[in-house]
């Protein structure tokens, strides 16, 4: 068994000004590389701190985190940890530095000492890859929420990392936003990066093939879409909706008995629906 | 959302929040959301307040550098885009950018020497003060009674609401509101030294000028960095309610 | 302004930002809009259609370039209008409210509405102990928290309570429940149809989650380019999908199954907004075939 | 009314670059900080008219090969013309130069008016005039950006001795992407208090409590923010490695072409010569010269 990307064993965390209340208590979670992982929970779950313990922006109070074999708390390994693990944030405003598009994209691969020449074909390569070649020269505060979004992206895929953590990257944007950000991730993961999505926003957590709910900081469940939204109640009860989609097909299966009630799409619903009409009809 | 208390200043930190304070600085000039119309025409800037909260916040060395963008950015826009006579005189890069070095420094100093300030440390310094104002109004009232008088009752009366407050308000707040007071007046003592240096206007003038403007600018410092220091590290004061 | 005629009425307002200057850019060409007494109108659109620009017209923050803006019987096309009498009845509340909180205690920062209007201490304490309590902040636990330690939603909510302790007569909601986790989305939702039914109160909002407009609007204006393209309600402008997609528009959730199903040959009414209704179709569907 | 209160936020765009796209915007942005400075010095420096005209001349120059539009890009003065009136009224008032070999044109009471007096005014307002449009001229032709990595390139070689050159560079890039920020921010603050009762038109004379209570409720908030900004950025910064200046590359890389040494080897000429004439007294020999033209 290779070893997996990210590791954490124990993991607790427990903010100074938090008044004693641990944001983490005892989180055990693998990862392997290519494994597309949503983490969900209310608001309060601990979602984000757990994410900012995948690159070593937090050390844990008790337990470790490893990434790709380096523990965390190993100074030494943070720069190579972070140039594993990329990570896009919620504001899309609050994570650009730079005045220029291109110059914000350079800013990673230029703190990790990539050679002066092999800089701009990074960059080109970067915003291809989001589809913001065209942006290059102009000022970020000119662009939307969602290709500000795109930018943070390719600012983190600049650093040729193994691994992306979207920590709450669409919460901010507005429909057509969310469905870009999202194709461009699949793609992402689809030639090979390991995706991370910390979200509260079903659409996005369906899109992975694996989901991770958190409660009060700690993992209450994991596994596939379909399992873990099978079991509404529960999720209700943490604060966790489930799709849509799969509130709907509950509601049809009691009305049609046997009709499948892990559906999660709106696709994979109406194919529900034809194949039971067609099948009896 | 949980603010570390007791985080360590990284060089990161140090950029950043001198940017961003720098930002607030240049906008509060740029937009005149930044200047407070006095009387006679004449304008208070709270432009400065960034660099006490800087100071406060993190340090002599974000202190310096937000002044030093504040600054740059005075002389720039007293260059390209004047407003009034003063402008000319900020061209000078002594007057503008020099004296704005130092408001930061003398502002942490201040905030740290205060949070351990003592009821006797309090008396003292309001001794101090009262001395000062008396061999200053001796000496202008050689010239000119009057204003002498006039200005003493100011100084006076300044002093007796300050000590009261300092006695009655609590370590935290108090040492803000000593941190806007000392930053302010560094600012407006240099600056206006720099501009009797440049013999712009006669030094008999300047200490008229200093209180008229220095000391309503003091109050308005105070005030805001009070609000935003203690909103921004949560601390609780006065009667910890609300109003109501 | 009689018992029957419209609270708000804009008609053909144009609006351009830094005209007369390089950087102009016209926001509204030519919109008009109606609010009665009692309603919920949605207006929605894509990012940059002219949404914000047109609310800002419903309290006077923004004064028509062109046209003309009727609100509870004033003209604000005319400077003499008392807007702030307006902006007191027509209660604004802006994207991401929770930024603009600013009082230390959260009591404080809802009282700042009624004391701009010079109300005595009491009853400024009464109409912010209203507000709190409609919004799920009681007043005792609430009103003297740290704002800067309430949660994201409370925050919004506290944002919200700050504009009801004005007893505003409309709502003008800009994006109400963007960026809310679930709970906090539908908690809110539930506040705004509370306060809407206790008396006539009309509700002017601009959202991209379409469920949200299924869910409440009477009827709903589509704004495209800073036009009005399309203008009914819900069952009339959700049963033309084709049309929202074209421009970038989402669709309610029920549409989006209707949608797909019609996709595969199996019709349902076209005109399903609820999941309720769309379950009821496909078990009448199942139980239509045997 | 059609511009509301609010709009003078929107208007505030940073500096007055415009993208005319002539050689003086391709030049190299380090000859151009440099041509700022030397201008800076040479009209502080200089006490000659002829001098102060050969370097407005340079000026207004540029404008023509910058195709800025001349009325635009001196329109900036008008609102100090007055000022500048009253300061050289002033100055003639408060220092007369009445003692040395100057001819007397008028008097009135205590108050002289010779020859020098005109010239000291002249000068005063030619050097506040050249000043202006020599840095407006910058601002036309160089973006902020380019003078942010101007700045760091010429202070580089400082870097050795200790000077922060990256760090300082870093910072005023920071602080010039947040400006446009805050002006949305503070925006939309002065709208949601202007929608709970805050009176921010302003029309009749407030007081300063009023003023202060009413600007008050703007800047606490814009400041917090502007501090929440700076923990996110922080956070983003450390995801992306950064730890500081040592070690950087760099994508953008300044390369001065024969067009740059040219044109900063013009300007030094011209500013040398603006600094030479006052001490050549040319202004004197200019005003023989006309003199004995006057008279044959």
């Amino acid at each position: 068994m290779p070893e997996p990307l990210i590791r954490t064993h124990n993991l607790e965390h427990v903010y100074p000004a938090g008044g004693g209340v641990p944001a983490l208590r005892g989180v055990n979670l693998t990862v392997r590389r290519g494994e597309y992982v949503a983490i969900i929970g209310a608001n309060g779950s601990g979602k984000s701190t757990l994410a900012r313990h995948l690159n070593a922006l937090l050390l844990p109070t008790e337990g470790d985190v490893w990434v790709n074999g380096w523990n965390t708390r190993d100074a030494a390994r943070v720069r190579d940890i972070r140039q594993t693990v990329g990570m896009v944030f919620q504001d899309p405003d609050n994570q650009i530095v730079a005045t220029v598009v291109e110059e914000d994209v350079a800013f990673g691969p230029e703190n990790l000492g990539v050679p002066d020449d092999e800089l701009p074909a990074r960059v080109r390569w970067a915003l291809e890859t989001v589809g913001l070649s065209a942006q290059a020269k102009r000022p970020p505060h000119l662009l939307s929420a969602g290709q500000k979004q795109r930018l943070a992206i390719a600012s983190a895929l600049a650093m040729k990392p193994q691994c992306l953590v979207l920590d709450e990257a669409t919460a901010m944007l507005d429909p057509v936003g969310k469905a870009e950000l999202l194709l461009t991730v699949r793609g992402l993961h689809r030639s090979g990066t390991t995706v991370l999505a910390v979200t509260h926003t079903m659409s996005e957590a369906v899109e992975a093939d694996r989901v991770v709910v958190l409660s009060e900081g700690g993992v209450v469940a994991d596994g596939t879409p379909a399992d873990v939204f099978r079991d509404e109640e529960t999720l209700q009860s943490i604060g966790v909706d489930v799709p849509i989609i799969s509130h709907l097909a509950r509601m049809v299966a009691q009305r049609i008995p046997d009709f499948p009630s892990d559906v999660l799409t709106v696709q994979a619903f109406a194919d529900a629906v034809c194949h039971r009409l067609g099948g009896q009809g | 959302m949980t603010t570390e208390t007791a985080v360590p200043s990284t060089p990161v930190r140090k950029i950043v929040v001198s940017g961003v304070l720098g930002a607030v600085a240049i906008f509060l000039g740029w937009s005149h959301l930044g200047f407070i119309p006095w009387i006679a025409g004449a304008a208070l800037t709270i432009m400065h307040v960034p660099v006490i909260i800087g100071a406060v916040l993190e340090g002599p060395w974000v202190g310096t550098a937000i002044g030093l963008i504040f600054g740059l950015f005075s002389l720039l826009q007293a260059v390209i885009a004047p407003t009034g006579p003063v402008d000319v005189w900020f061209q000078n890069p002594v007057i503008s950018v020099l004296p704005r070095l130092f408001i930061g420094v003398f502002a942490w100093l201040t905030y740290k020497a205060a949070r351990r300030i003592s009821v006797p440390w309090i008396l003292f310094m309001a001794g101090v003060n009262v001395g000062i104002i008396a061999a200053f109004t001796f000496s202008l009232g050689q010239s000119n009674a009057a204003a002498a008088l006039f200005l003493a009752g100011i100084g006076l009366g300044g002093v007796a609401a300050l000590t009261y407050s300092a006695l009655k308000m609590e370590r935290e707040p108090l040492a803000l509101v000593l941190a806007a007071l000392v930053g302010t007046l560094t600012n407006t003592v240099l600056v206006l030294s720099a501009i009797g240096l440049f013999g712009h206007l006669p030094w008999a003038g300047l200490p008229a000028i200093a209180i008229a403007n220095g000391l309503p600018e003091a109050v308005l410092a105070s005030i805001l960095t009070v609000a935003v220091v203690v909103a921004w590290k949560q601390i609780e004061t006065g009667t910890r309610k609300s109003s109501l | 302004m009689n018992a029957d005629s419209p609270w708000i009425e804009l008609r053909d307002i144009h609006y351009t930002y830094l005209r007369g200057t390089p950087l102009e850019a016209a926001a509204l060409r030519g919109v008009s809009l109606e609010v009665r007494a009692g309603e919920t109108v949605a207006v929605i659109g894509p990012t940059g259609s002219g949404k914000s620009t047109l609310l800002q017209h419903l309290n006077g923050l923004l004064r028509p370039q062109q046209g003309q803006a009727l609100v509870l019987g004033e003209d604000l096309g005319n400077s003499a209008v008392d807007v702030r009498e307006i902006r007191r009845r027509v209660g604004l509340v802006f994207q991401q409210p929770e930024d603009q909180l600013f009082e230390r205690y959260a009591g404080d920062d809802v009282a700042f509405g009624p004391r701009n209007y010079g109300l005595p201490l009491d009853a400024v304490r009464e109409r912010v102990r209203e507000a709190m309590e409609s919004v799920g902040l009681p007043f005792e636990a609430y009103k003297d928290r740290l704002t800067m330690t309430l949660s994201g939603g409370e925050r919004r909510r506290l944002a919200l309570a700050g504009v009801l302790a004005l007893e505003p007569q409309m709502l003008v909601l800009d994006e109400p429940t963007a960026g809310l986790d679930p709970m906090g989305r539908r908690s809110l939702l539930q506040y705004l149809r509370v306060w809407q039914d206790e008396a006539e109160r009309a509700i002017v909002l601009t959202t991209h989650n379409m469920d949200d407009v299924a869910l409440l609007a009477d009827r709903i204006y589509v704004l495209v380019d800073g036009r009005v393209v399309r203008v009914g309600p819900p069952r009339q402008i959700f049963g033309d999908p084709g049309f929202l997609l074209e421009h970038g528009l989402g669709l309610p959730s029920a549409t989006q199954v209707v949608q797909a199903l019609a996709g595969r040959g199996c019709s349902v009414p076209v005109d399903l907004l609820t999941l309720e209704e769309v379950a009821d179709a496909v078990e009448r569907l199942a139980y239509e075939r045997v | 009314m059609s511009a509301s209160e609010f709009d003078l936020l929107r208007s505030v765009t940073l500096g007055q670059y415009l993208p005319t796209g002539s050689v003086l915007h391709r030049l190299d942005p380090r000859v151009k900080l440099l041509a700022g400075l030397l201008l800076l010095v040479a009209v502080t420096a200089t006490s000659s008219l002829a001098g102060l005209a050969l370097a407005l001349a340079l000026v207004v120059g540029g404008f023509v090969v910058a195709r800025v539009p001349l009325r635009y890009a001196l329109s900036g003065i008008k609102p100090m013309v007055p000022f500048l009136a009253l300061l050289a009224l002033l100055q003639i008032v408060a220092i007369p130069q009445n003692d040395l070999n100057t001819t007397l044109l008028w008097r009135w009471a205590f108050v002289t008016l010779t020859v020098r007096d005109l010239v000291a005014a002249a000068l005063l307002f030619l050097k506040f005039a050249v000043l202006m449009w020599g840095f407006s001229l910058l601002s036309f032709t160089t973006t902020t950006t380019e003078l942010t990595h101007g700045t760091e390139h010429l202070l580089r070689p400082l870097q050795r001795i200790g000077l922060p050159a990256h760090e300082f560079a870093l910072m005023v890039n920071i602080a010039f992407r947040f400006v446009p920020l805050l002006a949305t921010e503070a925006e939309r603050l002065m709208k949601a208090q202007a929608s709970r009762g805050a009176d921010f038109g302003g029309g009749r004379r407030l007081n300063f409590v009023q003023r202060m209570r009413k600007q008050l409720p703007l800047l606490v908030p814009l400041i917090l923010s502007s501090l929440r900004r700076a923990e996110d950025l922080i956070l983003a910064m450390e995801a992306r490695c950064y730890t500081g200046g040592r070690g950087r590359t760099h994508l953008i890389h300044l390369h001065a072409e024969r067009r740059d040494y040219l044109a900063l080897a013009g300007i030094l000429v011209v500013l040398a010569l603006t600094v030479a004439a006052g001490f050549l007294s040319a202004d004197a020999v200019i005003w023989r010269a006309i003199a004995s033209i006057r008279t044959s």
